[in-house]
């Protein structure tokens, strides 16, 4: 079984996680693309480090995770914050980086 | 003591008497800055002496010592040290500046004493003296130059001493800046004779001269039309004279001392200093020549037509140092300075005749409105005759013996320089006419008020204006004083006058053709070099020059006669007949207007275009450009941030593959 | 030691913090003559006839950039120096007598600009020096954007819009020295010394020469380049104003000297005519320009930008004589445009206008102060006897060897230049007196401000050997790196060598 | 210990169909409840390949912390919003069309470039690794060794999150008032 099959799975995943966050409009439904394209390069990362017989990309893996999870929070955090507030849970409605 | 220490003390004198003037402004009693300055430039003259003395103590061939005080300023190769040159011609020059000058400043002592400005006053007029000494005494051409910008500014800076009449400030800066055209035009000069000899040290050139220059080579050529630039702008000849008639808005023992006797004539001694050069170039001597007989001619005629007492004057002023430019260019070195002396006699006593007549008619100089002041002036109308007979060259006074001895000069040149004995000639008769259409005027005629009150012993007393333009004044600083000071009445006036009256009379003794050349012969020590100062001409043929000359000034004045005393009324006669002739006179041949058309208005008229056009457009459009197109890209990249953070994902992921895509292009 | 006359006035500003509110105009005015008297030490100490730095200070700093602490002084900056250190003093002394409100920061500001221009006169490291020529940016653009006149904000954003695009460009063309002559050097060096002993290829220089010459123009500034000095001279508070004519300006043109001619030989002289005309250029333009102008500060201003033209054609005649009148014009410059602002605040306080139009008559009660003016404007006119005139002079001769065109030329400024100083003197000084003007005499404490300022430009003139004995060795080194980098376009004019000799046989 | 090669490729088109069905779902579906239920799959099918990888303790911590945990955090969150239904009319011009493009993109790319790499160690199933590797006592070796400064910075991270989630999403009385 080819390392390579991983990797090119992993870039498909990645694949479809970028085109959900371009395509979907909920902060929540990006947050979950985001996770899809984290874990595609956990992937990449957990097959390189097979590749190579070194587990230190399964740490980078490891921590990785730490960080998706760090970002799950912050993220959700803000999803409900924005709905206590009463806004719109539509990353189009809020355009006030507009130049 | 050595020739060149009384040199240092000439100029020492001056300069403390300026100094001590201008600091105790504040503590200085009555008329003591007045004193201080008059004995400065006195001591100045007794130490002239005291050079002339030294110098005559030496053989003729080494009369020419130079002494320097520092090194000035020397570096790369430029050696310019503070160094004069005591040779005849300086102590000549600095025994007729000093000497006039002492008695200009007694006639000032009693002349300006009611004007609040008194210290400052004499204050500038040493300055003005000291700068004079300097220019003559200066060892090289860049001391030269500071002595003549020296001269310029104590000139603007009396022309417009009484500062808040605009007509005198707007004056002063004319003087200025015309001198200093003059002075860049001597740069130039200096500049071309470093280049070409390596030194600005005067006898260091005019030895190098001869070796390095070709006859009428065109440096030289340039160098010495430069040094003419200086010379004119100074001595008012054409085209650069019109400075001067303006100049009479200052004082006028200013008038006398500097626009008549000392400063005017730095040209003439310039071009006699630089004779070396002018000998090898005589096609710029000649030009310098023409000119001088231009300006002969043409100040004569406008002096026949104005009617402001003192403007005469100073046309007339110029018009003679026409006569002394001719006679210096064409090779009448001692006659061209002879001239200098006596003019410098009878022009200061002229003027300060004037200053006395101006006093009693209570500041008007319009001679039309003067007449009949000679039995109320009895002392001024006598001497303002003799300077008026000695400016006319009737036979005897001083300016008979000195200006014929130029005319019969040229005629003895053979060539074409008969042509300035002729023009000279007719200039004598125009000089007869107008100076004794002064007096004339003047002192003959129908009583004036004025004259009427002053004959009962009042001296009239107007509310002091502008003589120019009427305008009211106020006797503060800044303005002439409320008082009136005539010859008759204040000692020191009277004293100056009759030592220049008698000086004017007696003056042309010192070189009478066939008896003696007193100046001729110390001049001597000077021009040893030169090929023109022997070429004297024969005692027969100058007595018949003088002859000559004596005839057309007693035309000159029986014309004078004739048309103001005779038969009064012919001259306004002949204005009305000749009203286009008058008026191009009167309107002195429309220089100034030529100038204000051809130089002031242009270059008023660029500076306004830069303003407008330049600044705003060029200079401004840069900035303005550089705002636009950072503006202009802003506007385009502004449409990129639409505020979608999808549209945002989304050019970031496009960006990436797009880099993607390179990469693969470029390792493929 | 050269450090303290460095930092002592950024200290002393930084001392401007903690001591009382009442005592920080005197620390300041007592700060800034310490400086001065430090400086004088600098100038006592100087050897002359060396062309070499005298008096040096050489610290590693940053290595691995190859960055030292490179200070010293030669015959053409000790003077700048001297200049920097005096003009403080006169401002600040000056400031202090009309204390500005927040005087904190003002004071500090002051400092931190004497420090930075005294940085930029110092430094012989070239990194150091263009931290330095950009320091000094920052408390100008504090001085005049806090404490200026009307329209601060703009004037000061297009001055710094104006000198950071030079500075920028100066920045890359430094950093580009020093890597491309690092092949040569072995290392990376800012090191003038080290550079100037391995110039680069021609081909680089030119685009580094134009970076430069680029960054000095604006500073200067010459003209179409220009665009921010009327809107900077009329809002800068008048004391700024006096530093910045008299000091900053100086550094664009001290830079061509110590940057650009030792450093880029080849380019300097494949350039002198494009910078000569730029040159003849602003002396006829300000000229020009001071002529019909009737704000008292933008005839100041326009005539800065003729005189620093008279400076530049200095440099660019590469001949020593030009060289050595440039440094004593930049330190002439320095020593009268001051006294001129000064002496506008003045006017601004007795006339509340600085228009030429009101203003008039102040000789009448104000000798003294219409006799301090008086030898400003000769002096700024280069009236002969002036050493302005020798500056002039010497500038004007060595242009007149090497391009006589230009020299002619540039001698119409000479005349432009006495008909608008006079003008300046007659219009505020001479003439009726307005009837608002308030003519009162100078002040005791503006006196004694101005006096010995005044007393500089006599003393100077007196004696300018002072300075063009000391400049020359360094100044005709500096000139001498482009004669002898380059083959010379043209045969020196040496006058003969049979006359000198016959000149010293007499 | 390899493994049965065909089973091997069972395993892993086994994973991988869930893993990219669990992906498509995610992005596909419009209740995000149910989205999140397809991550879930995802995860899982994910830690399943993991493990086809010799990384035990990844596999273990995808399922337990990620599927488990965090997972659990998304399901109350999904369940607190309710069904928030996306509109249909997409505002931006072109991204409906080009979103998809440019990830097909960026695949096609990536999948050039991994086929096309000259990394000779990706064309074999790796090189043969000794008993334990990846097990929970390596990774904890190496996470507390060589690692030890990168797990602090991590739980320092976690922490700062916790607190910023917290300061986020908690009631915020005085601003609401």
């Amino acid at each position: 079984m080819d390392i390579t099959w991983y990797v090119v799975l992993s870039a498909l995943l990645f694949a479809i996680g970028a085109g959900g966050v371009l395509i979907r409009r909920s902060p929540l439904v990006i947050l979950l693309c985001l996770e899809l394209m984290l874990n595609a390069s956990n992937l990449a990362l957990v097959a390189f480090s097979r590749a190579q017989g070194n587990e230190d990309g399964q740490v980078f893996a490891l921590i990785v995770m730490v960080v998706a999870a760090c970002e799950v929070v912050v993220g959700l955090g803000l999803i409900v914050a924005m709905f206590r507030r009463r806004l719109p849970l539509n990353v189009d409605e809020m355009r006030d980086l507009r130049g | 003591m050595s020739a060149t220490t009384y040199g240092w003390l000439v100029l020492a004198f001056p300069l403390a008497g300026c100094l001590i003037s201008a600091f105790g402004w504040r503590v200085l009693p009555g008329r003591a800055a007045g004193w201080i300055g008059t004995a400065a430039i006195a001591l100045a003259f007794l130490s002239s002496i005291g050079a002339l003395v030294a110098l005559l103590d030496k053989p003729v061939q080494s009369r020419e010592l130079t002494s320097s005080l520092y090194s000035y300023a020397s570096a790369a190769g430029l050696d310019i040290k503070l160094g004069i040159l005591v040779d005849p011609l300086s102590v000549y020059m600095i025994l007729v500046v000093s000497g006039v000058s002492a008695l200009i400043h007694l006639y000032s002592v009693a002349y300006l004493a009611s004007d609040r400005g008194y210290s400052r006053y004499f204050s500038y007029l040493n300055f003005f003296v000291f700068s004079m000494l300097l220019l003559v005494l200066a060892g090289n051409f860049v001391l030269l130059i500071v002595g003549w910008a020296f001269v310029g500014f104590a000139s603007y800076a009396l022309i417009s001493f009484w500062y808040r009449r605009h007509t005198a400030t707007r004056a002063g800066m004319k003087a200025f800046v015309i001198n200093v055209i003059g002075d860049v035009g001597l740069v130039f000069a200096a500049f071309f004779i470093f280049r070409d000899l390596g030194t600005f040290d005067y006898l260091s050139v005019f030895h190098a001269a001869p070796q390095h220059f070709s006859t009428n080579q065109g440096v030289l050529i340039a160098i010495c039309l430069l040094i003419l630039v200086g010379a004119f702008a100074k001595s008012a000849q054409l085209p650069l004279h019109t400075w001067l008639p303006d100049a009479m808005e200052g004082p006028t023992p200013v008038s006398a001392l500097i626009h008549a006797a000392t400063m005017v004539t730095a040209g003439v001694y310039l071009i006699a200093r630089t004779h070396p050069l002018f000998e090898l170039a005589p096609t710029a001597a000649d030009i310098s020549a023409f000119i001088g007989l231009a300006t002969l001619i043409f100040a004569a005629t406008v002096a026949l037509a104005v009617t402001d007492l003192k403007r005469i004057i100073a046309y007339s002023t110029i018009s003679q140092i026409g006569y002394m430019v001719v006679g210096v260019s064409i090779g009448a070195y001692a006659a061209g300075l002879f001239h200098l002396m006596t003019h410098a006699f009878f022009k200061a006593l002229l003027f300060m005749g004037a200053g006395s007549v101006i006093s009693a008619m209570a500041g008007t100089q319009d001679i039309d409105r003067m007449g009949g002041l000679r039995r109320a002036l009895p002392f001024t109308s006598v001497l303002m005759i003799v300077g008026a007979l000695a400016l006319a060259g009737f036979p005897l006074t001083s300016g008979f013996f000195s200006k014929d001895e130029i005319l019969v000069f040229a005629s003895n040149r053979g060539g074409f320089y008969w042509i300035f004995t002729v023009g000279g000639y007719l200039a004598a008769l125009l000089t007869a006419f107008y100076a004794f259409r002064i007096i004339f005027r003047v002192f003959w005629g129908e009583p004036v008020p004025e004259a009427r009150e002053l004959e009962g012993g009042h001296l009239a007393h107007a509310e002091p204006a502008n003589p120019l333009t009427g305008e009211p004044e106020d006797t503060d600083v800044g303005f002439p004083g409320p008082e009136h000071h005539i010859a008759e009445r204040d000692r020191p006036m009277w004293l100056a006058m009759a030592t220049l009256g008698v000086l004017s009379i007696v003056g042309g003794a010192l070189q009478i053709p066939g008896l003696d050349h007193v100046i001729e012969t110390f001049l001597r020590g000077s021009f040893l070099d030169s090929r023109l100062y022997e070429s004297v001409p024969s005692v027969l043929a100058d007595w018949e020059g003088l002859a000559v000359g004596g005839a057309v000034a007693l035309a000159g004045i029986a014309a004078a006669y004739f048309v103001y005393v005779a038969r009064p009324g012919t001259s306004a006669a002949l204005a009305r007949r000749f009203r286009p002739v008058h008026a191009f006179l009167v309107n002195k041949w429309y220089f100034d207007e030529l100038y204000d058309a051809v130089v002031y208005r242009p270059a008023i008229r660029i500076g306004r275009f830069s303003t407008g056009v330049i600044e705003r457009v060029v200079v401004d459009g840069i900035v303005t450009a550089t705002v636009d197109a950072v503006r202009g890209i802003g506007v385009v990249v502004r449409g990129a941030q639409s505020g979608f953070v999808r549209a945002y994902a989304l050019l970031l992921i496009g960006g990436f593959a797009g880099l993607g895509l390179y990469f693969l292009i470029v390792s493929s | 030691m050269i450090q303290i006359l460095l930092w002592l006035p950024v200290a002393v500003g930084l001392l401007c913090f903690v001591v009382p509110r009442r005592a920080v105009p005197a620390l300041a005015s007592a700060g800034s003559l310490v400086v001065l008297g430090r400086a004088i030490v600098s100038v006592a100490e100087f050897h002359t006839g060396q062309p070499g730095l005298q008096q040096t200070v050489n610290e590693s700093w940053i290595p691995d950039l190859g960055v030292r602490y490179q200070l010293g002084v030669d015959g053409i900056s000790v003077f700048l120096v001297l200049l920097t250190a005096l003009l403080w003093a006169g401002a600040t002394a000056f400031s202090a007598f009309r204390v500005p409100e927040r005087r904190r920061i003002y004071f500090f500001m002051l400092g931190l600009a004497e420090t930075a221009a005294l940085g930029a006169f110092l430094a012989q490291d070239l990194l150091l020096f263009v931290l330095f020529f950009d320091l000094m940016l920052v408390p100008f653009w504090f001085l005049i954007g806090t404490f200026g006149g009307e329209n601060r904000i703009a004037a000061t954003t297009k001055m710094i819009v104006y000198t950071l695009v030079g500075s920028l460009l100066m920045l890359v063309a430094a950093i580009a020295t020093a890597v491309l002559a690092s092949d040569q050097v072995g290392h990376l060096s800012f090191s003038l010394a080290d550079l100037r002993a391995h110039t680069l290829s021609t081909g680089s220089q030119y685009w580094i020469f134009c970076f430069f010459a680029a960054a000095f123009l604006i500073k200067m500034p010459a003209v179409l380049v220009h665009g921010w000095l009327p809107d900077a001279y009329r809002a800068a508070p008048l004391p700024v104003l006096a530093l910045l004519s008299g000091v900053l300006s100086k550094v664009g043109a001290y830079g061509f000297l110590r940057v650009a001619l030792p450093l880029y030989p080849q380019a300097t002289a494949h350039f002198q005519e494009a910078i000569l005309v730029i040159g003849v250029a602003s002396v006829l333009y300000g000229s020009v320009m001071a002529f019909t102008q009737t704000d008292v500060r933008l005839i100041a201003g326009y005539s800065s930008i003729a005189q620093l033209g008279f400076i530049t054609i200095g440099i660019f005649s590469l001949r020593p004589e030009g060289a050595d009148g440039a440094v004593l014009q930049m330190v002439n410059h320095g020593l009268v445009v001051a006294p001129v602002f000064l002496i506008v605040a003045l006017l601004w306080e007795r006339a509340g206008s600085e228009d030429l139009g009101r203003l008039g008559g102040l000789a009448m009660r104000a000798p003294v102060l219409a006799t301090l003016f008086l030898v400003v404007t000769l002096a700024t006119l280069a009236m002969p006897g002036s050493a302005n005139f020798i500056g002039e002079f010497y500038i004007l001769i060595g242009l007149f060897q090497a391009k006589i065109v230009y020299a002619l030329v540039a001698g119409i400024g000479v005349v432009l230049a006495a008909y608008y100083a006079i003008r300046l003197f007659q219009r505020t000084m001479h003439n009726r007196k307005p009837e608002v003007i308030d003519s009162r005499e100078i002040g005791p404490l503006d006196a004694a401000v101005l006096i010995p300022l005044v007393g500089c430009i006599v003393a100077l003139a007196l004696y300018p050997g002072l300075i063009l004995t000391r400049a020359d060795p360094a100044a005709a080194d500096k000139v001498d790196a482009v004669n002898a980098g380059s083959p010379p376009s043209a045969p020196p004019a040496a006058p003969a060598p049979s006359l000198t000799s016959s000149a010293a046989a007499r | 210990m390899e493994a049965e090669p065909g089973l091997t490729y069972v395993a892993f088109f086994a994973g991988a169909i869930g893993a990219v069905g669990g992906a498509v779902a995610v992005i596909a579906l419009r209740n995000p409840f149910y989205s999140v239920l397809a991550l879930v799959v995802h995860l899982v099918s994910l830690a399943g390949l993991f493990l086809l990888l010799y990384a035990q303790f990844v596999a273990a911590a995808q399922v337990v912390v990620y599927a488990g945990a965090v997972m659990v955090l998304y399901v109350f969150v999904a369940a607190y919003l309710g069904a928030v239904e996306e509109p249909i009319w997409e505002p931006i011009p072109g991204q409906r069309f080009l979103a998809p493009l440019l990830a097909a993109a960026l695949f096609v790319e990536l999948a050039i470039a991994i086929l096309g790499t000259g990394l000779s160690a990706l064309d074999s199933s790796g090189p043969t690794v000794h008993l334990g590797f990846g097990s929970p006592a390596e990774i904890g070796n190496l996470l507390l060794e060589r690692f030890l400064v990168v797990f602090e910075a991590a739980s320092m991270l976690l922490l700062v999150a916790a607190v910023g989630a917290i300061v986020l999403a908690g009631r915020q009385r005085e601003a609401e008032r």
